[in-house]
């Protein structure tokens, strides 16, 4: 399998949806420029440069969906869903639902989000769980190249809305446009095997709503999803140094949750940290509490979250991240108090 | 005008027109009668009095056409050709009805009429469009059509798809019906340098039209339309018009206007704020008489009301008309009843 | 202390505040007419009516609030705010942290929620969980008259931005307006306790974040707020009549939330129903689940949400909204299974 | 234009003019090569090019009067009078900056100076207007002035805040910043009907005006403010400027046009994509050119490049312009000093 990055990955599933199938089409800001690939192959009837129109956008992408196409509209960051989501909560996520099932809108919506690179609270939101909390909404965040790819293909033929959800600090393009990371003593702590991997060609898709462990262990789950696995993983390390074996799950899907996938790693473990780069309130680490409690699991349960609106310094935005120390604290607090 | 001869093209256009009104007509007199009689819950907003708009607009559809609309949908979808009795159903909260009873009147959809309506204001602008763009990619000449009102235009999302329209170039019709009111305010006051500058400030071409009447409208929206399927810009239709039923059945304003009880019951304790702190007295006796004002215009007798049913009548040989309304009555009565036995409210 | 209607006592509120503090303002779509109160007592330069504009208007509101104004600004119904996110998200929210604690906004949203009279999804929802999850907002929803009241009172003095929702069900002129509910054989469920009550005049401000136990009992704690409580105390009283002592914990602050008197009383009963008509995934239910299990908390846990888009039917709505069979079912899960 | 006479009333509004433009320039070359440098994070938007605009409009504010900006917002600031070392130490990431380290550059908040930016393209808009309108309630004469992008009338709650300020007679001035550039977009392809008459479709006057003449904006925009602190009508001043650096730091297209190694790397996989399915050849070849198209006007030499600077600096006495320059440059290095002393990335 061909060694990837996590964007070239993307526009891979991209090239062979709309290769394949002729009502897929992008829309967005600058998408003729950010991807140039994908218009120099398919066209201007395919790639479409839209206004900073986003309301207007978002639900014209809806209703072409609704009368056939395939498209995928691009938000260029999650942030600014603010100024459009009227047409995700009352319009995208209800077609099905106030149509009696008789109507669907095979819509993707793609975003980068996440932090990690200096552009403070207004641009490096997760707001997944936000998303996730509509019902009607499906919300993919993928952590390595292979799903990224996996996740878009399925997205595309998905028959329902799907939000796709890219985290800057895994493709290089972004940090590199947003982040200046060229520049001389510039670092992100990117995990290596989120932004570069092996992808198959053609893409596997990747079905929505199932998790994958990524690594095993009985003593403690950590569970997340996009950077968060990564950092989960070191930790993993970490603490198998100190004898102790902590599982990793990726989520992978924020909406549908894989539930039976947390529950029974929480069984096993007896211990769950949940890692989520969104806000401690934004919904998925308390979904995952209220599901291990509907379930009557009995695991202890700590969370490591994004307290608070990201600041611009990166000292204090490291901190506020979810980071290596913060998870194996909390990962220690539970491992230490059995 | 004056009336046709009976069996010119003329007539036999507008009788066309005029029994596809009638049709929007007396299905919203039936739900009217249904909420009245509570058996269709929540809001109610009627279009009663945009039939002129819906007919002259709605008829140019064909199949693959698309429609936008905004929650008073019933006349459009009526005249687009979405069955009475499912409609009903519809919105007398029945599993059988066009949405399962999921809808309701303000979320009404018919996919096979590619036709979908929204409770948010300024909806049907981004719908309109990503309609428009499935007809223009799949190039067979197909149009979308959207309805809002005069308030909606200042709706930010309404705006910006007015731009998207025209800088893609989509094939869209964008119908405004202008009422002159957004449920309690006077549009005027509140859309800065007026709605048909407003709209024409997109790069598209504006027409503006009598909405009353309806051959006034159709031959206007038929232009535009045939334009559109041959390629042309995006366009936009303002359409005067004026409803009866306030902003939706209930309206307190039309309410207030019409029962003298519940007038003075509103206004008692208003008189009493007239005094106590507060604002200086002339203020807040302009307040007051701003209110009267409001409730006077909103819900007062329309003498001058040009119900577009009545002009569109009075251009028909008068057997035509009686025919056309005969017969649309029958139609929508029998819905009514079959709707009502099949619910159960038959006896209610 | 008068008996005043849940609405009657909102205006209190805001009659007692616009006449101390002139800065108080109220603006919003047809304010004028809806609030007509205020604005013959107040005159039209304190009471505005907007076009409908709801992203201008709200971050109008706010701007305002940042010049030294007192706004209150209404979004008519909940389900607006979502043309509007982005001022509460992007902006209100983020002020005072992105300005280091130099700069706050004391905005207050004042907006209509909840179902239960037919108007469908799109105009009937809760969404306090989404507003909940940003980090810099505050949410209230009361449950009765002197609540109401008391919590807008402390909304409109509060220095930062706070959402306060004002539940139809228990607001007659809603009801009038938007359900008919002068017409024959129109029932709503409506809680009379709601509805009317005993409001003091003046005023007595309620704090942010202070839940109040509504009733007391020491085998199951019902969790709720809003119209929700209501019919938990409905349940209670059922519950009884089987021996069951329920309490009942009426929330009133979404955020900050009363972490203390959740776990206080799920450590008294070891049982805890959430009912809370927001959606399953809006995120309150959820993180109730997760406050429990951070604090170590050892009680059994369900939940009545609404699980979906809110069907117009109103035997559907019903059924999807939390009622009290619901309740009670969840509720006897509970209590049988110890 | 030629150069006034030493000491008179022009010259000396000119000198305050371009010490006021001076000041902001150098503040901007200093954070670009700080953020260069890896001192600074994130994205870095300039408003290089924009002083003239910048200046002559905020000289004409004063205490109690309000600023809504954009993410292009050091000028204004330091046009303004927010602090230079303060506002660096931000940038910078200190905690002793002006947000103590929480806003960056694009988020920047002096509440002494009612003075608030957003990353957010259209924000100013909603802003201004609550700005205003705490200014009208005030009942000073203070005024409020917002400043965004072209690209910025797009967005929905721009033109609501436009409308809003109109209807509500607000006392705000709307400054459209015309580049004539999105990101990587050009905004006449996707502005229908114009920024001119998209600006004038609410009821509000509208002023154009060259934005490289700094004695042109200020005395139009003078005029306009005036005419506000008299109870005047909510303006939009529309002033055509032009920017050397791109849309932010590093931005990938003048970056491509400056490198011929970059380009080439971007180009050569483009190229092997005109072969294997997908559209026609012509489509393919049409959306390279376009690209290429884009990265040259973008990102390249600009020939006709009216700096503002070099505009007001010929108008000035020689001697004059040195003078200013070289406080301004003093004032603005010991503030880096200072500050990078105060980081301790003195020696970095
Ligand atoms: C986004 C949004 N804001 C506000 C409302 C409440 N609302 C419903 S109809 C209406 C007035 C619309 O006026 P207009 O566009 O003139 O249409 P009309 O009702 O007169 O047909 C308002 C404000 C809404 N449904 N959606
Ligand atoms: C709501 C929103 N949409 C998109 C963006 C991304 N974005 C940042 S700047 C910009 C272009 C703005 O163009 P213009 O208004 O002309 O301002 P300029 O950058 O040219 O000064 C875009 C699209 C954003 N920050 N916010
Ligand atoms: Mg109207
Ligand atoms: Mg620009």
């Amino acid at each position: 399998m061909p060694r990837t990055t996590f964007a070239a990955a993307i526009d891979q599933a991209l090239a062979e949806a709309m290769a394949r199938d002729d009502r897929v089409v992008v829309l967005g800001e600058d998408v003729r420029t950010l991807r140039r690939g994908l218009y120099v192959r398919f066209g201007g009837t395919r790639v479409l440069d839209a206004p900073i129109s986003e309301a207007a956008l978002l639900g014209c992408a809806l209703g072409s969906a609704m009368a056939g196409l395939r498209p995928v509209v691009e938000i260029t960051f999650v942030d600014f869903v603010a100024v459009a989501l009227d047409q995700l909560l009352n319009h995208a996520a209800k077609v099905e639902a106030f149509s009696g099932g008789r109507w669907r809108a095979p819509l993707v919506v793609r975003a980068a989000c996440g932090g990690g690179y200096g552009d403070a609270g207004q641009h490096e939101q997760a707001l997944w769980g936000l998303l996730a909390g509509i019902p009607g909404l499906s919300v993919v965040v993928p952590s390595t190249p292979a799903d990224a790819a996996g996740l878009m293909a399925t997205a595309v033929d998905h028959p329902g809305p799907v939000v796709f959800l890219e985290h800057k600090l895994l493709s290089e393009y972004w940090l590199d446009y947003l982040g200046g990371a060229r520049r001389p003593g510039v670092e992100f702590d990117v995990p290596a095997d989120g932004a570069v991997g092996d992808v198959p060609d053609p893409v596997l898709p990747v079905p929505l709503g199932s998790a994958v462990v990524r690594r095993r262990g009985d003593d403690v789950a950590l569970v997340s999803l996009g950077v968060g696995v990564h950092r989960c993983l070191q930790v993993a390390e970490i603490l198998a140094g100190e004898g102790v074996d902590a599982a990793v799950l990726d989520l992978r899907s924020v909406a549908p949750l894989d539930r039976r996938a947390v529950t029974d790693l929480a069984q096993l473990t007896g211990r769950v940290v949940v890692v989520d780069e969104d806000y401690t309130r934004g919904g998925l680490s308390g979904e995952i509490a209220a599901v291990l409690a509907e379930d009557g699991v009995d695991a202890t349960y700590a969370r490591v979250t994004t307290e608070g609106t990201i600041p611009y310094a990166r000292r204090l935005e490291t901190a506020t991240l979810p980071n290596v120390s913060r998870i194996l604290t909390a990962a220690r607090s539970l491992t230490e108090r059995a | 005008m004056n009336r046709g001869a009976a069996g010119s093209p003329r007539v036999e256009r507008l009788t066309e027109l005029y029994r596809v009104m009638c049709r929007a007509r007396f299905a919203e007199q039936a739900l009217r009668d249904l909420w009245h009689r509570g058996l269709v819950s929540g809001e109610m907003h009627l279009g009663i009095g945009e039939e002129a708009v819906v007919a002259g607009v709605v008829t140019h559809l064909r199949d693959g056409d698309a429609l936008a609309l905004d929650y008073r949908s019933t006349p459009p979808l009526v005249a687009r050709g979405v069955e009475l009795e499912p409609l009903l159903l519809e919105v007398l909260g029945s599993e059988d009805g066009l949405c399962g009873g999921r809808a309701g009147h303000m979320h009404l959809m018919s996919r096979p009429h590619l036709a979908a309506a929204s409770g948010i204001v300024g909806a049907p602008g981004p719908l309109v469009c990503g309609l428009g763009l499935a007809a223009k990619h799949a190039g067979a000449g197909g149009v979308a059509v959207a309805f809002f009102g005069d308030g909606a235009v200042n709706e930010g999302m309404l705006m910006e798809s007015l731009n998207l329209a025209s800088v893609w170039r989509l094939p869209v019709l964008f119908v405004c019906k202008d009422n002159r009111w957004a449920v309690t305010t006077r549009s005027a006051a509140l859309t800065g340098g007026g709605l048909a500058r407003r709209l024409g400030a997109f790069g598209l071409p504006v027409a503006r039209v009598d909405g009353t009447d309806v051959e006034r409208v159709d031959r206007v929206a038929g232009r535009l339309v045939a334009r559109l399927r041959r390629g042309g810009p995006a366009s936009v239709l303002l359409a005067r018009c004026e409803r009866g039923e306030g902003h939706f059945l209930g309206d307190p304003l039309v309410r207030m206007a019409g029962a003298a009880g519940e007038l003075t019951a509103e206004v008692r304790p208003l008189l009493r704020l007239l005094g106590g702190p507060g604002a200086p007295l002339s203020a807040r006796v302009g307040a007051l008489l701003s209110i009267g004002r409001r409730v006077a215009v909103a819900g007062g007798p329309r003498p001058r009301w040009r119900d577009p049913m009545r002009r569109a009548a009075r251009r028909l040989p008068d057997r035509v008309a009686r025919a056309v309304e005969r017969s649309a009555k029958a139609e929508v009565d029998s819905a009514v009843d079959a709707a009502l036995r099949r619910t159960g409210f038959a006896d209610a």
